[in-house]
């Protein structure tokens, strides 16, 4: 029963840090930051409904399963995201600070 | 509560249809594609299809889009706007549209127990298949021993699919110099890489053996191992990729798939069974079924592995070709 | 005269097929050598002429004949069986076939014509269609064979190759091979579907089981559907036909082709129709009176043709029209008249065309208003083309006076007093188109201002050309003095009789 | 009421089939084509699950104390035509590598006035 | 020992074939094998149709398991009969793709040539002996894809957009096909064909049932190039290999036609197909149509091959035109017209493929002189052109012949008369030919390169089906009496009710289990 409230409260919590990873990936205002907003979000959000699913399990095969699947995301998705910004930045993509400086640059 | 999950997942997917429509930014078409294969994944899970899910994804959303983006990286993104009017194609698809819809007006409701399709051939399998086949997994047991045949044919269009993409594309020739890829001075990439690869293979090998019990089977193991040397390629590049898994060795690989499947079937000739009937192949029927689909899914594994590898390795040598010149 | 009656007597329909067959790969293995493959030819012709002359015999002597090849479709079958009509034109072909091959070795070789052996091949190979046609027990073999005679003879009509000859040819396959198989396939299938039977009955296979409507139609499909009747509006093929070598129009007009046509229409109006019942057919006077036509339209036409074989052409349609009206005017005796037509038109036609040959050969004129004063330089080959002209137009002692008596004679007694009148106005066109050319040649006096026949233009005719067309015109006139054997073995054909009905 | 509740999956069914359609027969461009063919193809998929559907049901694999199965069979029959659907793309995506390289272009308008096509 | 085994060896020998060429690697043994597996076939085939002429129906159960439940092969008189040519014009095509494709495509390619034309062998032969409907959708997209691959093969470059414009309209066509049985399935809980059809008539009239036809109809008109969905055929066996073309033009067209008639009367009943849902007189006039408008199109095509495709397209009408009779009369004339067209286009194709191997080009200019410098190979032609245009003492004859005769029997004149004219436009097409061989001049450019006949390797097999077009003009009883079986086969009310009392005990031996 305890164990019921404290996976709902993790589910909650993960499905909540997944919307506000949505609502930053429509709301940043460039490419760099909305990254940020989805991969932050992204890992905490996957290690709480995780951990709140194994909670509702009988820690049995599926349990395991489901860490498995933890250490995978874990691994990857941040991963995924370092190589998305980074070639990004290899592509010539350019934060918004180093727009403003390049900016200021051309002004002066 | 599944009709409502039901009702969200298609609705997203009619989003993302009439998306696809609109758009002309083609990498954005690609990757909507993607989308849409997992929601329908979802759906099928949603559904209780879950062998048809897992394949939905590892298929229309893993190897389908890394095809496409591949193709897109050769023929480029943009849809150039086309101005001829779409006023037919839209007819014919308003008439053809009115015509299901027709159709399903005298259809069976939507998950009613007493559906005809429920009612006659399935429940021989649902009753039956643990008992006469062995297996848990009863689409296991309906698709590599009942319907093994449908699946024989599967094993030989992916194989056809090779032979076309062989045919049309070639191979690149194993052990070329590795040109410098932007991925290349991607230290964690390698090193995640490195550290994901042999876990994928190892699912790979989970789900091609565990297949009978649980969802999966050889087609959705070839798959996942395919995508664990293609995320290899990806990192490493194409030529060290190439040495390490030989595009002729996948030839035969793939030839070798389609004959173990088939051979089973002709073993069974032998042995005094129909062909493809596994309950010869032990003297206890319920054994001999276990055999037989072991060996074919093996067979289904081993040809999807190299063929989905091939089609890969196609794609990748042109792709090298263009960037050489 | 039957030098061949230790032979089964159904074995003579199958040599009759064969042995032409057999002639025309003995051309091609002697194609070499000029002089044996011309030998070859005309003893084939001559065997096979004394192989018709032994089913004429057995024919006297009611002696059944027939066979069967295969069994094609269900129920149908390549068969043959010998009746009178089939005899009659089986006899003019062959003989004829004889005398085309005297000629054409005098015409070939004074005309130095290319692919001589082709010529006889293909030759030897519509004989031997035609020979098939006059036996075929059904429609199905006749019209089988009919496509044959098509097909075999495209080869001749376009021997000399150039562009002129394959417009010709075109035209020539276009019109026959498309009303066979539009027109008359398709009443053969209506016949077949109705009838339940093809093969050739005497006194016809309709019952009254098929409705008016459907016969009615079925006629109509015939007479167009043998477009080698050449009834007007599908007669272009035959002057379109005159761009082959005269031996081959000789062939065309007078030996296998257009016989072969109405031929067919006599044969289909008594065994399929019988005579009988085709008063009752409705459209029989349509058709009538179509082919009545025909003969006034292109009488006309011919008249206006200065070119020799194109106004011979013209006259042959018209001529055959006479067949046409002869079969369709549902009496005996015009029916008798029609097939007596048969051979009298041919000796007459085939002398006309030799002699258009003989003159192209000897000096290369086509046109008739070219002609003034030939008949000095040329008496003799002129004035066999005369005998020919007065057999055509019908006057006695020419052989054409019996047919077209008979033909008069059928249409008084059916009746048709406009037919009569069609027959003699008809007559008179003859006159006026035919009869001139002869005059000319010995009657005008040569122009003044026109060039003299020079030395070399005159070669003179050759001897195996002189020959052939000296036979012709013989029978012309023999034929006139000596008709009985023909009109017996006519009288042999069920329903049909030289008699007037009324008075035997 | 219950007429929508018992058709609704498939009426949308159908409007995916005939967006995927859409795309196929009026797309100008290759690879889009041959995304459409894939969302015909995948929505087809689905009409035929929607069928293997039991309300209550579970997926078709043996477990304690379960009773009501959906219907394996038309799983097994989208699993093979998923196969089918994956060998036609990749097939299709080469012709047009193959096509670009030849042509230059994979708008079908394009290629067309390249060579009459017939 | 194997005779129980015959109805699945035409599937499963090139099946196996297939990648044994593939390992072989040397296209000389993998010709070898192919050809000789694909021999083996056609003799099992023709075995096969003396068995059903002999005693009706052979089932066959795969894996063991009793149909309904399992996948069965079932051959009758009608799919042993198109077996048999299949296989028969695969070895022939075989024979004479050795030399055929030497030129036309690369080396390094004639191994998987000949993989993919096992494979396309595999998948016709599983649609025809299928008795299942799922299973006969795999077997289609074997054989298309198969077929995809064949025809992108040749060096031309329209190849590759006719191939893709095929695999697009192919796919649709699967996918329709597939939409179609779903329906089927969801009314009735089966995919085996005997039982569907005992299930299906139990329906008077039903929606869903009605639209699952529809689409498998259009699906499969897409399939076998029915007017208007016949688009993507012209370029495809235009710019395909010859060999190809001349396989795929006697056989795949042919299959799916098969496939519509095993729909129709097998599965639906001819009863519901025609007089509940009209289907006949849709499928009558888009026959008529296909006759006129292809033919139409066919004579002023410059390029033989298309030339050729559109007549193909045009015969396909008169098969369709059989069909839409409802009668057996027509139903065998369309059969018969199945076998005979094969036998023609095949001569045809193997034809105008050797003369683009000697001249370079397919263009009608190409043909001009041919009769004397390729007299052997334009002879074939001209035989199997007359077969076409339907003379008499060929094959076309015969079926033709068959075919107005069953419109006759309907009292259907129009139509009738409409097919006799349509075969004289076959006159013109195939005319132009035979007056630019025979009648014209080679072009002068082309005279540099003396034009030779041939090899014996491809004049082989296209006499082969040249005097096959006479035999079977001439001696009908074989081809005529398997069509008239199969027809009676299929139309029969009481083949029904046979059908009806097997799907019977099956049901009772599921409620004994």
């Amino acid at each position: 029963m305890i164990l019921e409230v404290i996976s709902t409260i993790l589910l909650i919590l993960g499905a909540f840090f997944s919307l506000t990873g949505a609502i930053g990936l429509f709301r940043f205002p460039d490419f760099f930051t909305r990254v940020h907003a989805a991969s932050v979000t992204d890992s905490i959000a996957t290690i709480l409904i995780i951990t709140g699913l194994i909670l509702r399990t009988d820690f049995d095969l599926v349990a395991v399963k489901l860490l498995f699947i933890l250490i995978f995301l874990l691994l990857t998705s941040p991963t995924a995201s370092h190589a998305l910004a980074k070639s990004a930045r290899h592509g010539g993509l350019l934060t918004l600070a180093e727009i403003r400086e390049s900016k200021k640059g051309d002004n002066d | 509560m599944v009709e409502l999950i039901d009702l969200v997942l298609l609705g997203m997917l009619a989003i993302t249809a009439l998306r696809v429509i609109f758009l002309k930014d083609l990498f954005a078409v690609v990757m909507l594609f993607g989308l849409y294969s997992f929601l329908s994944a979802l759906i099928f899970v949603n559904l209780d299809a879950v062998d048809v899910a897992f394949t939905e994804a590892a298929v229309g959303a893993g190897i389908s889009t890394v095809l496409m983006l591949g193709t897109l990286a050769l023929t480029g993104r943009k849809e150039k706007a086309n101005n001829h009017t779409a006023l037919l194609p839209l007819l014919v698809v308003i008439i053809t549209g009115a015509a299901l819809i027709y159709g399903t007006l005298d259809m069976p409701p939507f998950g009613h127990p007493d559906n005809p399709a429920h009612q006659h051939v399935a429940p021989r399998y649902i009753e039956e298949s643990p008992k006469e086949i062995g297996l848990p997994n009863m689409v296991t047991s309906v698709l590599a021993s009942y319907r093994a045949f449908d699946t024989l044919g599967e094993t030989a269009v992916v194989f056809a699919a090779a032979i076309g993409v062989l045919s049309l594309l070639g191979m690149p020739k194993p052990g070329g110099v590795a040109i410098d890829s932007g991925l290349k001075s991607h230290l964690v990439l390698r090193v995640v890489a490195k550290l994901v690869i042999p876990m994928t293979i190892l699912f790979a090998l989970y789900v091609q053996f565990h297949g009978d019990y649980g969802p999966g089977g050889g087609f959705q193991a070839g798959v996942i191992a395919a995508a664990a040397v293609i995320l290899y390629a990806l990192v490493f590049g194409l030529p060290l990729a190439t040495h390490v898994v030989r595009p002729n060795f996948l030839k035969v690989l793939a030839a070798l798939g389609v004959l173990i499947y088939a051979g089973t079937g002709v073993t069974s000739f032998f042995l005094g069974g129909n062909f493809l009937d596994y309950n010869v192949l032990a003297s206890d029927p319920v054994v001999g079924q276990h055999i037989g689909i072991i060996v074919i899914e093996f067979g289904i594994g081993i040809t999807v592995f190299a063929a989905m590898l091939g089609i890969f390795y196609g794609f990748a040598a042109q792709a090298e070709r263009t960037n050489i010149q | 005269m039957n030098i061949w009656s230790a032979l089964e007597p159904s074995l003579l329909i199958n040599l009759t097929i064969i042995v032409p067959l057999i002639g025309a790969v003995l051309v091609v293995l002697t194609g070499k050598y000029p002089n044996l493959r011309e030998t070859v030819s005309i003893a084939t012709a001559i065997t096979l002429f004394t192989l018709v002359l032994g089913i004429t015999d057995n024919t006297f002597n009611q002696i059944t004949m027939a066979t069967t090849w295969v069994s094609l479709l269900s129920g149908l079958e390549i068969a043959f069986s010998v009746e009178p009509l089939g005899v009659l034109f089986a006899l003019v072909a062959s003989f004829l076939w004889i005398i085309t091959t005297i000629y054409a070795i005098g015409y070939m070789r004074g005309h130095n014509e290319q692919n001589q052996t082709r010529f006889y091949v293909c030759f030897a190979l519509a004989i031997s269609t035609v020979m098939a046609i006059c036996f075929s027990a059904n429609l199905l073999t006749l019209f089988i064979f009919y496509e044959l005679l098509t097909l075999s003879t495209y080869p001749l009509v376009t021997h000399a190759g150039t562009d002129d000859a394959k417009r010709g040819g075109r035209v020539y396959l276009g019109i026959l091979l498309g009303t066979s198989i539009a027109f008359l396939l398709f009443a053969i299938l209506g016949t077949w579907v109705s009838a339940g039977t093809l093969d050739f009955t005497p006194g016809g296979i309709f019952t009254d089981v098929q409705s008016d409507g459907l016969i009615a139609l079925l006629l109509v499909l015939f007479c167009y559907g043998i477009g080698k009747a050449a009834l007007m509006p599908f007669h272009r093929w035959l002057p379109a036909a005159m761009v082959a070598p005269t031996p081959v129009s000789a062939l065309l007009h007078a030996v296998a082709v257009v016989k072969a046509g109405v031929f067919t229409i006599l044969k289909v109006v008594i065994y399929i129709f019988g005579i009988e019942n085709l008063s009752q057919i409705m459209t029989t006077d349509l058709m009538l009176y179509i082919a009545a036509a025909t003969v006034l339209l292109s009488s006309c036409v011919a008249m206006t043709k200065d070119n020799l074989k194109a106004r011979l052409a013209y006259s042959t349609v018209s001529q055959l029209s006479y067949i046409v009206v002869g079969a369709l005017l549902a009496s005996s005796i015009a029916a008798a008249g029609a097939a007596l037509h048969i051979v009298t038109h041919a000796v007459g036609k085939i002398t006309l065309f030799f002699c258009a040959g003989a003159i192209m050969v000897a000096s290369h004129k086509k046109n008739i208003s070219e002609m003034v004063g030939l008949g000095r330089k040329m008496p003799l080959t002129m004035v066999a083309f005369a005998i020919g002209t007065l057999s055509i137009i019908g006057l006695p002692p020419m052989a054409g006076t019996w047919s077209k008596w008979y033909l008069v004679a059928g249409a008084l007694e059916a009746d048709k007093l406009i037919i009569v009148v069609v027959l003699t106005i008809s007559t008179l066109l003859n006159i006026v188109y035919l009869l001139p050319i002869p005059i000319k040649a010995f009657l005008t006096p040569p122009d003044e201002n026109q060039q003299p026949w020079s030395r070399a233009e005159t070669i003179k005719t050759p001897l195996p050309s002189l020959i052939a067309i000296g036979i012709t015109s013989t029978a012309c006139v023999a034929l006139f003095f000596y008709p009985q054997p023909i009109i017996d073995l006519i009288n042999l054909i069920p329903d049909v009789s030289t008699e007037f009905r009324g008075q035997s | 009421m219950s007429f929508i509740v018992d058709y609704y999956n498939y009426w949308i069914v159908v409007f995916l089939m005939m967006a995927g359609f859409y795309i196929v027969i009026s797309a100008n461009n290759l690879v889009k084509k041959i995304v459409g063919l894939n969302i015909f193809q995948t929505s087809v998929f689905m009409m035929y699950i929607s069928i293997g559907k039991v309300q209550g049901g579970s997926a078709p694999i043996v477990a304690d104390g379960i009773t009501s199965y959906s219907n394996p069979l038309p799983h097994v029959l989208i699993l093979t035509a998923i196969v089918v659907g994956v060998a036609t793309t990749a097939v299709g995506l080469a012709l047009v590598v193959r096509i670009k390289r030849a042509y230059g272009t994979v708008e079908e308008n394009e290629f067309e006035d390249k060579d009459a096509l017939i | 020992m194997f005779e129980q085994h015959f109805p699945v060896l035409p599937i499963v020998l090139p099946l196996i074939a297939a990648p044994l060429c593939m390992l072989l690697g040397r296209s000389q043994l993998a010709w070898l094998l192919a050809t000789i597996v694909s021999g083996i076939s056609f003799c099992i085939a023709v075995s096969l149709l003396m068995v059903t002429l002999d005693q009706g129906v052979l089932s066959y159960a795969l894996g063991g398991w009793e149909p309904p439940w399992g996948i069965e092969m079932r051959l009758d008189v009608a799919n042993a009969l198109i077996l048999s040519v299949v296989t028969g014009i695969s070895t022939l095509v075989l024979v004479y793709a050795k030399d055929s494709i030497a030129t036309e495509i690369p080396q390094s390619q004639h191994t998987l040539f000949y993989t993919a034309h096992l494979l396309c062998l595999t998948g016709l032969s599983g649609i025809l002996t299928t008795g299942d409907a799922f299973n006969l959708f795999v077997f289609l997209e074997i054989s298309s894809l198969a077929t995809y691959t064949l025809v992108s093969l040749a060096s031309d470059r329209r190849a590759l957009t006719a191939a893709f414009r095929y695999l697009v309209m192919g796919t649709i066509g699967a996918t329709f096909i597939l939409i179609g049985v779903g329906m089927m399935y969801m009314k009735t809980g089966t995919l085996n064909m005997l039982d569907l059809a005992a299930r299906i008539g139990e329906f008077e009239y039903n929606r869903t049932l009605n639209t699952g036809l529809a689409f498998i109809l259009v699906g499969v008109s897409i399939k076998l190039a029915l007017f208007p969905l016949h688009m993507w055929l012209p370029p495809a066996y235009t710019h395909a290999p010859s060999a190809v073309s001349a396989f795929l033009a006697s056989t795949a067209t042919k299959v799916a036609v098969y496939v519509m008639i095993r729909f129709i009367f097998t599965i639906y009943g001819a009863e519901y197909v025609f007089y509940s849902m009209g289907m006949d007189v849709i499928l009558l006039v888009l026959a008529i149509v296909a006759i006129f408008n292809c033919s139409f199109v066919a004579t002023v095509q410059s390029n033989v091959k298309t030339m050729l495709a559109y007549s193909s397209v045009a015969q396909i009408g008169y098969m369709i035109l059989g069909i839409s009779l409802v009668t057996t009369a027509g139903l065998m004339a369309g059969l018969l017209h199945i076998f005979n067209h094969a036998l023609m286009k095949g001569a045809l194709f193997m034809a105008v493929g050797a003369v683009f191997m000697r001249t370079g080009s397919a263009d009608i200019k190409a043909f001009r002189g041919l009769g004397k410098t390729m007299p052997w190979t334009m002879a074939a032609f001209t035989i199997a052109g007359l077969s076409i245009i339907g003379v008499p003492l060929t094959a076309g004859f015969v079926s033709k012949w068959y075919l107005v005769t069953a419109a006759l029997e309907q009292q259907h004149w129009m139509i009738a008369f409409l097919v006799l004219i349509g075969s004289l436009l076959a006159i013109v097409y195939i005319g132009r030919i035979l007056e630019a061989a025979y009648f014209k001049d080679p072009v002068q450019s082309a005279s540099d390169k003396t034009i030779k006949e041939a090899p014996l390797m491809m004049l082989v097999p296209m006499w082969i089906l040249a005097v096959a077009n006479i035999y079977f003009g001439i001696d009908t009883s074989l081809s005529v009496t398997a069509a008239d079986a199969a027809a009676n086969w299929l139309f029969e009310p009481s083949a029904q009710a046979v059908f009806q009392s097997a799907s019977q005990s099956a049901s009772e031996l599921g409620a004994a289990r």
